[in-house]
């Protein structure tokens, strides 16, 4: 089966993003596919590249990147709203680049992409999964 | 359909909300901070209609982590996360209360 | 594309949280895929149809402005629940006025609200292929 | 003390803990989705004996916001942001019921 | 520095979010501070002290273990809410045995944790000079 | 009077860093001192120097900067928990460099500070309210 997945919180504060992964990864271990993660609200928290836990609790950036969800043509599918991270201060280099910011913070494993990428993921998917708070 | 519930019922109005809206063909996945509904306790006649007729289900992984698994009333059916996916498999859309 | 329903659950007030501002920017997006797009507003959510709003004092700009241009994108099925409103002393008459004029009787303007039962927003729900809840 | 309450009675269980906990001489005041208990509906008797004792505010800047300043029940007092300073200094120690 | 009365409230479950834990980590260094403080648990936050808690399956830590260690640093007043306890189908019995020793009573080990009645909080939080809300 | 405040979530998500702000903002206004605010939990990203709002929104972050509030020192007083930063990939240069992480995204108005910074508030001020979800 298809399974999307969208997350609504970002990592730490709210729990969603850890059920989120663990469902993701039972998903798979089923033989599954995730077809796609959208991360929305705080959701695009989630993809960090500068987030450091403490060395005794889980890394819930590296856990979804360790997943390795991607399509056919390699791309991540871990895809952040741009419209939700850029109010929030998610940026990968083209959008740093476009509004003049000096660094950015997406890790390799995310993809930045628009709105339309949910519906799609709701329409090409079996199953549309929503985790928040 | 599934229903998934995340908060407890002490806290918000999700579990009321979902089951306001749910069909008699539908269950009910109470995950995260919900399955403090899932324990015998002053809210527990939410769900005991639903539960008499095996419709209610709560995250294994989530009882266990608020050390309530002995608590769990009657007739709610505990399901680890491969039983989460097999829900969502067996029931079609998904709504989740949250 | 496959044409599936698509069902936006709205549960949260307006401000005090973004999730009604982000769930109406989807709903724009939603708009160009041609996919069968209900709203459902329940609980708090109710809320974000009131006419009146004036967010100006804490600092935020009004959209729920942005309600009245759906009805231009054949997204006209906005089901409000009859017992959130009561409970919360609200009725339709509190509500923005919304509408979209329908192209098969002669572009007669209709009201995109339906106040429903929740015996009757349940079997909408029932009916859903997708539901993105906000 | 002067209590803040920033969300919906309807939604959370903020309110409900906050009058279990408020002392003869302590205020209310309602902010952001708190407001939405400043209204009169089927929740308005959980404030009604506080508010006509005069020890209930709501923030004015968030009843416009949502469109409910025609709705607020009597006896509740409207207070804008400086007002609200205004209650800090007051009424000593603030307790948010976040 | 003044001595100050410190509330620290905790409403909320552990592991549906960070507020039990990231409360928690505040106490830890309040207990530097010299200050007396208080701990109220009510409503959901009385599952914050609930025996047995496993975090292992979904992927936690199991921070519920670092309240015994509070008793060592004089954090010894927790208040726990008799009504949020019985709603809940809870008892003193649920909870973890936290206790402390009475450097002015021969280093006796007494509990931390005390029972009270929704009147009893009323008060106590009536002296508070700090709340701190999570 | 000398306020203190406490932020529990971040920008655009909850409103509780809109309404401390408008608070705070009235505080000074009618004379009052704010001694510190301090960022913990998700609050911590209020202070990222990356947030793009849309135009025609508020910008959260500049806000709070545009308050100038800063001790007889001329240090910031508008401090982010480090524990609470770090897991959420909110870094200065200092963490950064300590972490071998090349970015950072720390506001200059803003500094990272320990918990112990929250405690001081409430010791050295008249008031400390609490602004959450």
């Amino acid at each position: 089966m298809k399974i999307s997945i969208q997350i609504n919180e970002g990592p730490y504060q709210h729990q969603a993003s850890d059920t989120a992964y663990q469902f993701a990864k039972a998903a798979i271990a089923k033989g599954h596919e995730i077809f796609r993660v959208f991360f929305y609200h705080d959701g695009v928290d989630n993809a960090s590249r500068f987030t450091i836990p403490p060395q005794d609790d889980r890394n819930v950036v590296n856990n979804w990147a360790s997943l390795d969800i991607k399509n056919a043509e390699g791309e991540p599918e871990l895809v952040v709203c741009v419209a939700a991270a850029l109010r929030r201060g998610m940026l990968d280099e083209g959008e740093a680049g476009k509004n003049g910011i000096d660094g950015n913070n997406i890790h390799p494993a995310f993809r930045i992409s628009g709105l339309g990428q949910l519906i799609e993921a709701g329409i090409q998917s079996d199953r549309l999964v929503v985790f928040g708070d | 359909m599934l229903h998934t519930v995340n908060k407890s019922s002490f806290e918000r109005n999700s579990l009321k909300s979902c089951l306001n809206a749910i069909d008699d063909t539908s269950v009910i996945l109470l995950i995260e901070d919900g399955v403090i509904s899932a324990a015998n306790n002053e809210n527990s006649s939410m769900l005991a209609g639903l539960a008499t007729e095996g419709r209610v289900f709560a995250l294994q992984e989530d009882v266990d982590a608020r050390g309530i698994s002995s608590k769990v009333a009657d007739n709610i059916k505990l399901v680890d996360y491969a039983g989460f996916v097999d829900l969502v498999e067996e029931y079609g859309t998904t709504v989740s209360w949250v | 594309m496959s044409t599936k329903k698509f069902m936006y659950l709205n549960r949260r007030a307006p401000y005090g949280s973004v999730y009604a501002l982000e769930s109406l920017e989807v709903v724009l997006i939603a708009a160009a895929f041609d996919q069968d797009v209900s709203l459902s507003f329940i609980d708090d959510g109710v809320y974000q149809l009131v006419e009146g709003q004036n967010p100006e004092g804490i600092g935020m700009k009004n959209f729920s402005k942005t309600f009245h241009a759906l009805g231009d994108y054949d997204i006209n099925q906005f089901y409000v629940s009859a017992e959130s409103l009561e409970e919360r002393g609200l009725s339709l008459d509190d509500l923005m006025p919304l509408v979209w004029e329908d192209e098969d009787d002669d572009w007669a303007e209709k009201p995109s609200i339906k106040v429903v039962s929740n015996v009757e927003l349940t079997k909408i729900l029932s009916e859903q292929d997708v539901c993105l809840s906000f």
